[in-house]
């Protein structure tokens, strides 16, 4: 497969490591009431989309980059690459 | 021995003339033919047995679709097994042996399994070899292995050498026939990059067959031609002998090519063959097409052959397999073998054409509406019985049938990302379909555009396409343009054994078997009746198969199913995909800074993941491992040692955020850590269990130094990466690796400050009030040079980790030595390591094998609640802290001299010892010089609370079973006054 | 129809005509007992199970294509009982000592051939994990041997010893483990279940799940609404998608495993073996074919079909480990859809929705358990209560902690 | 000045040379390294230091520029310096105190080995070693990419030089892979 870097441009997707489902960025509030049932969810359960999936990719041979890629599982077809950092903050992570 | 079958033409080098073996015995070829060519020439029919009945074949084909003319190909390491002889370049010496045949192979005792055949239908072994029970592990299975399997493996390593390669392209063009080159041509005068594959030797695909005229020239000239202009333009890479085998994701192919196959041996450094990832915008599919057979009784002798490769034979090599043919056909196509061999003098006993209204030709006679109902010869072809229209039946004298059921255009690659292709009613026959890799597109033959004129122009028009040409499409050249309708003609009615897969033995009658037992679906009868599953994977059997499937259903071919092919496009060699990385090479291999002093000093060395690292250091004179490492450790723990510990990994975080980060990646807290301080930290993974340990040094304010595990180097910084690009995104923390920038070297043992003193520089005091224990800072030694020193200790004793520079690691080793002599230095290695790391009681790879929390190790209250950390939440989880939880403990054997075994099960002292009883499990174990007693660690079920306790360190595997104490994990200097000293 | 050597040579002698379709093609009712979602090795395994030890007749298995399509139909086909926790090993035992008897249950030769498996370690470290494994094995009632170096080497001089990266320093060996003819697994199954009154019904595409006030009615399919009683799911790779039409999550993602088999080649290798430096184990089928395969390709998808860069990393592994394989030729590469868990074990077990059971997370090892998956997928269904040997396989063990995790890689279905 | 004697990453006391008809691959331990990263919320400050440093601007993604002291691009907001090793032995101290606060600096002197490629045909060299699409690298350029498995940077000088950076441990790895391609391709 090939990954659009957005700094890089194509690689090869042997460069990267795979890790899973974007949402592993959402990581819950440890301090909430639900804390414990909120992290077995997040640390667990998977929408295992077969179709488009975001999903983060760690380009590990280059520039050590987390990228999310939304990518179709029927097809393989990448759709969209991103910076990880970049949707973190946009989903409202920061310190 | 003559080339009695040579014709005049052709394109191979009489002048030349090279020498080849075949089972055996010696015979000549002319450079340009293939191994089958060459066998033809010298009038060798028989070539190969079957896999299942040992029944005699022949060549069927021409090419690369070959199901029955396979061999072993060169000898010794060399051998080659199920080599295709069409497809192999004769070179002088070549040397090849016939397979699945014993003792010879015109008398095969296997042979006997064809009188059996009817006994051994299709799948007849799902019914039988069930009783008596045991018989078919013992006298069964045994049989069916030997019989099976067609050649057979050297038994030796594989002596060649392979490499692997990448290259880019604008469009890659997949085969250079008509239409290949054709667009080729296009692709290239227009500037793209463009590769040109064809598996073939020499470019020019079905032109080189033919006696059809191109433009004005012949058609193998237009196609020389066509080469001489390609390789002069400088964007147009050719690469012949190379087949591109599959079509991966986002317009990757895999591509081989055979560099060395063709050589009587191979350049020194040279590859046998080179496996090419392409890198392709837009690929062109023209690839051909396959022309199929009719299946009829007796149809698989040695003789009988596709028309078209006759055709071939004759044309490109300049051969016919006998001296009388005839032809069966279905089509005009057949009718131009028999031109084409009589026109080289051959005689043509008939033509036989199923249509009633066959074309009429002076030069032979043609039987319309005629069928081919049997075939005579036991080992080669003698007669073929034809019947009549009017029910009479005529015997043809001939040495070889050429059999002409139409073309199938080559879609496999399009079906590589498991697109289907469709039906098309005129062509009677598969077409790419729709769903095709991202980025191809097919044209020629491949396509269903089957004369030689639209190859060349659907070939102009793909590669305009493909690249968004603008501008006038090129000038075509004249070439024959006939339609092509194929009226499907599968099979002879009527027949007992007529061949559908000849090289597994599929007849029509299995496929009708198949349909009637319930196998309907095209998955079920290729795995029922293995049609399509040899070596050609059925390139000339599976829609004939499909087909007489289809009618016995009464449906159409496209209602009862497609097949689709799978990668790769024809067998590979298991070594060009592992290419150069294979024995010391397999994974790169990583060394420390002080690897060549080691060596010299005769160390004995182990892979740690990808570093090698010294294990012992033997003295002359020790003659068992033990002697060495109980050395080590009496003298370092008695005075001084050294261990070169760079392989740790090093990760330099910065920022003014350092601290907090490290507070979220550790268990344990770090805001606190005083700056020239070092503290040992705790990861733990999300799911709470522990991933890592090491520690982590604040040189300043804004800038921590943090060691991993040697294992876990770097999955710890792609973690931290993690955390800092994906959960905290605005934290100020900078992160990079310095594992090998530093040549790092524990110095333990009481004298290792005095040691010490002797190269630090002398404005730096290191005693223990000025440097005390977890102290860390930029210090300089031997006059000047930047180091860094760290007071930690994994031994349990007084001892520093001094690093330098990487390059000057190999002096500062030979200094210390050097420096250490008053002192009796001893260097150490791993295994002293581990043996001082058990004494001390430090959890290490063994105990964090990814299933331990630490509560488990020991270290549960390192847990803060106090602060957010990773897994610090799931470690909470009930049956991760529920009162019996396995614990970190010591063992120490009742008797001392009893060994621990790592990985051995501990049960309570009596009862049972079986699974139900199990208590834990011992997880590392050495022998203790200090302690004069094996000792060991284990996880034990509420092991905390058992310490004194007697029980029995089981280990049924090795069958040992040993009575131990439970002791404290901590065996020497539990209060840790030595590492404060 | 019993088969047996003598109906063989019957038939020959009277043209084969005698021979039934092995399963009918039968219309589904409007209702079943039972339905069993998935015709692949579990589901049809379920359904004999079922049918044949706990007496239940009215049942029917839904299959959207044809029967033996999914991974039963595209594995490696080893066996084998060689698991280290509590919570495996009685279960792959148990599941061992059914492949033992299956041709007699079956009526059927699925041609299990026990010619062992050979674990090799490179390492101390492995070495103990794997002496902690046997240990584990002997201790559940299996049997498990270790090996030296050099008894490694009497049996398998062809490995590579002499110039090894990760030089071999011996192996684990369970001598009843081996391999069966994956097809005839499914199709046998299929055979005995149908003869037991099951309906088979193909090309019947599950689209929906009929659930009502919690509790599931039937299923929604390509030929219609079905109703049950109770419906179990035994879909492997495609878990995530059916469990989705009932709103469930599940601990699960789906990976493709790719799988490789070579031209045909006398004898060669005497049993499977596993490389413990690389991704790479091989096996040598009756027909003579190398059957091999290694490492998931790593992300998440429901393509049939891997790429190249595991292809190459199998066969380095395969040419480290023996080099003597490198002119056979690869024929063939597939890919099958895992669905891998959590923790890299199974889930037997109820869900939150009355009536609707789910069996999945079998990762790659799904082929082995097929029969005592089968057996105690039904046993749930039938009884309402696990099986005693898969008691462990609850789905509620992520939230609690009771993990079955082999590799200790935690909760990255890519590492299992 | 201290008295311990360096050796090269490969063991020598003197950088290995291999020469393969018209393709040199060459040891070079001469060259001093440090990474520098700019600070959150700095990077336009650390980019002026840095350009000020190097005498050009900072280099942009997959790119290597400046003199005697050059910089090249490693990752988003930063970059790999060389220098010199004989006038820049204590390059990381320089490049701190050129960058002040806005910049995390680290020494990567030993980190790295370098292999420096000369001669024609490089490429058909480099592409059995490398995925890069050697159409698109142009002098001035540089990519990572792995090397038989081995994580590299390659850097292009010209069409007939290039410089190729790997963890010096594996040195051995990386070079017996650059030789047997040189032998293989030439």
């Amino acid at each position: 497969m090939i990954i659009n870097h957005p700094l890089l441009g194509p690689r090869d997707a042997a460069e990267f490591t795979y890790l899973g489902d974007a949402s592993m960025i959402d990581r819950p509030d440890w301090q909430a009431e639900d804390a414990a049932e909120a992290f077995y969810d997040y640390a667990y359960l998977r929408d295992n989309l077969a179709g488009e999936h975001r999903e983060l990719w760690y380009h590990e041979a280059g520039d050590r980059s987390w990228l999310v890629v939304t990518r179709d599982t029927t097809t393989h077809e990448i759709s969209k690459v991103e910076l990880a950092r970049d949707v973190a903050r946009a989903r409202g992570r920061s310190k | 021995m003559t080339q009695s079958n040579r014709l005049s033409g052709g394109q191979i080098d009489r002048n030349t003339t090279v020498n080849f073996r075949f089972d055996n015995r010696s015979y000549t070829a002319h450079p340009g033919d293939t191994l089958a060519s060459a066998l033809l020439a010298n009038d060798v029919r028989l070539i190969g047995r079957s896999f299942k009945y040992h029944r005699p074949r022949g060549l069927l084909t021409a090419g690369s679709e070959e199901p029955n003319g396979i061999v072993e190909l060169r000898t010794g390491a060399r051998k080659e097994p199920n080599t295709r002889a069409t497809t192999i370049e004769m070179f002088d010496g070549l040397e090849a042996t016939s397979q699945n045949r014993w003792p010879s192979l015109k008398f095969d005792a296997l042979g006997v399994n064809d009188l059996f055949s009817n006994f051994l239908s299709a799948g007849f072994y799902y019914k039988t070899f069930m009783w008596p029970a045991a018989f078919w592990e013992k006298v069964y299975e045994p049989i069916i292995r030997r019989a099976a399997g067609l050649g057979s493996l050297s038994m030796e390593d594989d002596p060649d050498e392979y490499d692997k390669g990448f290259r880019h392209c604008d469009l890659l063009i997949i085969g250079a026939g008509p239409s290949g080159l054709m667009a080729a041509l296009t692709a290239g005068r227009a500037g793209a990059d463009v590769i040109l594959a064809d598996e073939d030797f020499q470019f020019g695909g079905r032109l080189n067959s033919e006696t059809l005229s191109v433009g004005d020239q012949n058609a193998s000239d237009w196609a020389a031609q066509a080469v001489a202009e390609l390789s002069s333009i400088p964007n147009v890479r050719l690469m012949p002998r190379t087949t591109v085998i599959g079509a991966f994701d986002h317009g990757i192919y895999g591509a081989v090519e055979r560099t060395g196959d063709h050589l009587p041996s191979l350049p020194a450094g040279k590859p046998r063959q080179i496996l090419w990832r392409i890198y392709t915008k837009k690929a062109l599919l023209c690839a051909g097409a396959t022309e199929r057979p009719i299946a009829f009784e007796n149809n698989d002798r040695p003789g009988v052959m596709m028309a078209s490769a006759l055709r071939t034979y004759a044309n490109r090599f300049a051969v016919t397999a006998s001296s009388r043919v005839a032809i069966f056909t279905n089509n005009d196509d057949g009718h131009r073998t028999a031109a084409d061999l009589h026109a080289k003098g051959v005689h043509i006993c008939a033509v036989v054409d199923v249509r009633e209204d066959a074309p009429v030709n002076y030069d032979y006679e043609v039987l319309s509406g005629a069928k081919v109902i049997d075939t005579k010869g036991r080992l080669g072809l003698t007669f073929v019985e034809v019947a009549l229209p009017d029910g009479s039946t005529r015997t043809l004298d001939c040495g070889a049938l050429g059999v002409s059921g139409g073309w199938n255009p080559n879609v496999h690659l399009t079906c590589h990302q498991r697109g289907r292709p469709v039906w098309n009613e005129a062509l009677a026959a598969f077409v790419p379909g729709s769903n095709l890799p991202v980025g191809l597109t097919v044209a020629g033959a491949a396509n269903g555009r089957m004369s030689t004129f639209g190859a060349l122009q659907s070939g102009a028009e793909g590669a305009a396409a493909a690249l968004d040409l603008k501008g006038a499409p090129p000038k075509l050249p004249e070439a024959e343009d006939a339609p092509v309708a194929q009226k499907p003609f599968w099979y002879v009615e009527g027949c007992k054994r007529a061949w559908v897969d000849q090289q597994n033995d599929v007849t029509v009658k299995d496929v009708k078997l198949s349909y009637q037992e319930g196998f309907r679906s095209v998955e079920h009868l290729k795995r029922y009746t293995t049609l399509g599953m040899a070596t050609d994977q059925g390139k000339t059997s599976n829609i004939t198969g499909l087909a007489i499937m289809a009618e016995v259903a009464g449906k159409s071919i496209p209602e009862t199913g497609t097949t689709i092919f799978r990668p790769p496009y024809t067998p590979v060699p298991i070594s060009t995909f592992a290419g150069r990385m294979k024995g010391q090479e397999f994974h790169p291999t990583r060394l420390t800074p002080s690897h060549h002093w080691a060596k010299e000093r005769g160390a004995v060395f182990v892979e740690a993941g990808n570093w090698l690292r010294a294990q012992w250091f033997p003295l002359p004179g020790e003659t068992h491992w033990r002697e060495s490492v109980d050395r080590e450790v009496r003298q370092t723990r008695a005075s001084v040692g050294v261990c070169d510990c760079t392989t740790l990994g090093k990760i330099d975080v910065q920022g003014t955020d350092a601290a907090e980060f490290l507070n979220r990646v550790y268990a344990n807290g770090f805001a606190k850590l005083a700056v020239g301080k070092t503290r040992y930290g705790l990861m733990l993974r999300e799911d709470g269990m522990v991933m890592d340990d090491g520690t982590a040094a604040r040189m300043a304010e804004d800038h921590f130094v943090v060691t991993t595990t040697t294992a876990n180097a770097v999955s710890v910084y792609r973690h931290m990466e993690f955390v800092r690009q994906c959960l905290f995104p605005d934290m100020d923390v900078q992160l990079i690796s310095t594992t090998d920038s530093w040549a790092q070297y524990a110095v333990a043992g009481p004298n290792s400050r005095k040691l010490l003193q002797k190269i630090v520089d002398p404005e730096f005091d290191i005693s223990n009030e000025a440097f005390p224990f977890m102290a860390c800072g930029n210090i300089t030694v031997c006059g000047g040079l930047r180091a860094r020193l760290f007071r930690i200790s994994f031994s349990g004793e007084l001892a520093f980790e001094i690093a330098v520079p990487a390059r000057y690691g190999d002096a500062l080793m030979r200094r210390l030595m050097s420096e250490g002599e008053e002192f009796d230095v001893v260097p150490y290695g791993t295994e002293a390591l581990g043996v001082m790391r058990i004494e001390k009681g430090h959890a290490a790879g063994n105990e964090l094998n990814g299933t331990t929390t630490a509560l488990n190790l020991g270290m549960g209250k390192m847990v803060s609640k106090k602060k957010d950390s990773i897994g610090s939440i799931l470690s909470e989880r009930e049956a991760l802290v529920e009162p019996d939880v396995l614990r970190l403990v010591g063992l120490k054997p009742v008797s001392p001299e009893d060994k621990i075994t790592p990985g051995g099960h501990l049960m309570n002292a009596a009862g049972p010892v079986d699974a139900a009883n199990d208590q834990g499990y011992a997880t590392s174990a050495a022998y203790s010089p200090i302690l004069n007693s094996n000792i060991g660690l284990a996880l034990l079920k509420d092991g905390a609370n058992r310490l004194g306790e007697k029980m029995r360190l089981v280990s049924p595997l090795t069958d040992l079973t040993v009575e131990v104490e439970i002791v404290s994990a901590h065996f020497v200097d539990p209060e840790g006054e030595r590492l404060r000293a | 129809m019993r088969y047996s050597g003598f109906r063989v040579i019957k038939e020959a002698l009277t043209g084969h005509k005698g021979w039934k379709p092995v399963w009918r093609d039968p219309q589904p009712k409007a209702h079943y007992d039972i339905i069993v979602i998935g015709g692949g090795g579990h589901g049809l395994a379920t359904a004999h199970y079922l049918s044949k030890v706990y007496g239940q007749r009215n049942v029917a298995v839904v299959e959207k294509g044809w029967i033996g399509g999914g991974n039963v139909g595209r594995n490696t086909t080893i066996v084998r009982s060689n698991y280290m926790l509590d919570g495996n090993e009685p279960f792959y035992e148990f599941s061992m000592k059914l492949w033992e008897g299956l041709e007699q249950d079956l009526n059927y030769n699925a041609m299990m051939s026990q010619r062992g498996i050979l674990n090799l370690f490179h390492s101390d470290a492995q070495r103990d994990a794997y002496t902690r494994r046997g240990n584990a094995m002997i201790l559940h009632g299996a049997d498990a041997e270790l090996l030296d170096a050099d008894q490694v080497r009497k049996e398998h001089p062809y490995l590579n010893f002499d110039d090894a990266r990760f030089p071999i320093k011996g192996g684990l060996v369970q001598r009843r483990a081996g391999t069966a003819r994956h097809d005839a697994v499914a199709w046998g199954f299929a055979r005995s279940a149908d003869s037991h009154g099951v309906d088979i019904i193909q090309n019947c595409e599950v689209t929906g799940l009929r659930i009502e006030n919690g509790k599931c009615l039937g299923v929604e399919t390509s030929k219609g609404f079905i109703g049950a009683n109770k419906v179990g799911c035994a879909v492997a790779g495609n878990s995530g998608r059916v469990m989705g039409m009932a709103g469930m999550r599940l601990p699960i993602e789906s990976h493709v495993l790719q799988a490789f088999v070579s031209e045909g080649l006398k004898p060669v290798l005497p049993s499977v073996i596993t490389f413990g430096a690389g991704h790479f184990y091989v096996s040598q089928s009756d027909k003579g074919g190398l059957v091999f395969g290694g490492d998931i390709d790593g992300y998440n998808t429901y393509a049939q079909r891997g790429n190249l860069p595991v292809v190459e990393d199998v066969c380095e592994g395969g040419i480290a480990l023996m080099p003597m394989i490198g002119r056979a030729r690869l024929l063939r590469m597939w890919g099958g859809v895992m669905d891998m868990s959590m923790d890299g074990s199974p889930i037997i077990d109820r869900t939150p929705v009355e009536g609707l059971y789910f069996n999945g997370g079998w990762c790659y090892g799904g082929f082995k358990a097929t029969p005592a998956s089968g057996h105690c997928f039904a046993h749930l269904l039938a009884k309402d209560e696990p099986h005693p040997v898969a008691t462990a396989y609850r789905l509620d063990r992520f939230r609690t902690g009771r993990l079955i995790d082999e590799k200790g890689v935690g909760n990255q279905p890519n590492l299992h | 000045m201290h008295d311990l004697i360096a050796i090269t990453a490969l063991g020598g006391t003197t950088p290995r040379v291999d020469t393969v008809a018209g393709v040199t691959c060459t040891e070079n331990p001469a060259v001093a390294l440090a990474s520098v990263a700019a600070r959150l919320g700095q990077e336009a400050k650390a980019q002026k230091a840095l350009a000020k440093l190097i005498d050009a601007s900072a280099p942009d993604v997959g790119q290597h520029a400046g003199g005697t002291i050059a910089a090249f691009w490693s990752t988003p907001d930063q970059w790999m310096i060389e220098a010199p090793f004989e006038s820049h032995e204590d390059l990381a101290d320089q490049v701190n105190s050129a960058m002040g606060d806005s910049a995390s600096v680290t020494e990567q002197t030993d980190a790295w080995t370098r292999f420096d490629l000369t001669g024609d045909p490089l490429a058909s060299v480099l592409e059995l070693l490398c995925i890069l699409d050697l159409r698109k690298i142009s002098a001035g350029s540089v990519a990572c990419c792995s090397i038989h498995h081995v994580g590299c940077f390659v850097l292009c000088r010209s069409p007939e030089e290039f410089s190729i950076y790997g963890p010096r441990s594996s040195a051995g790895s990386l070079h017996h892979a650059i030789v047997t391609a040189m032998r293989s391709a030439l």
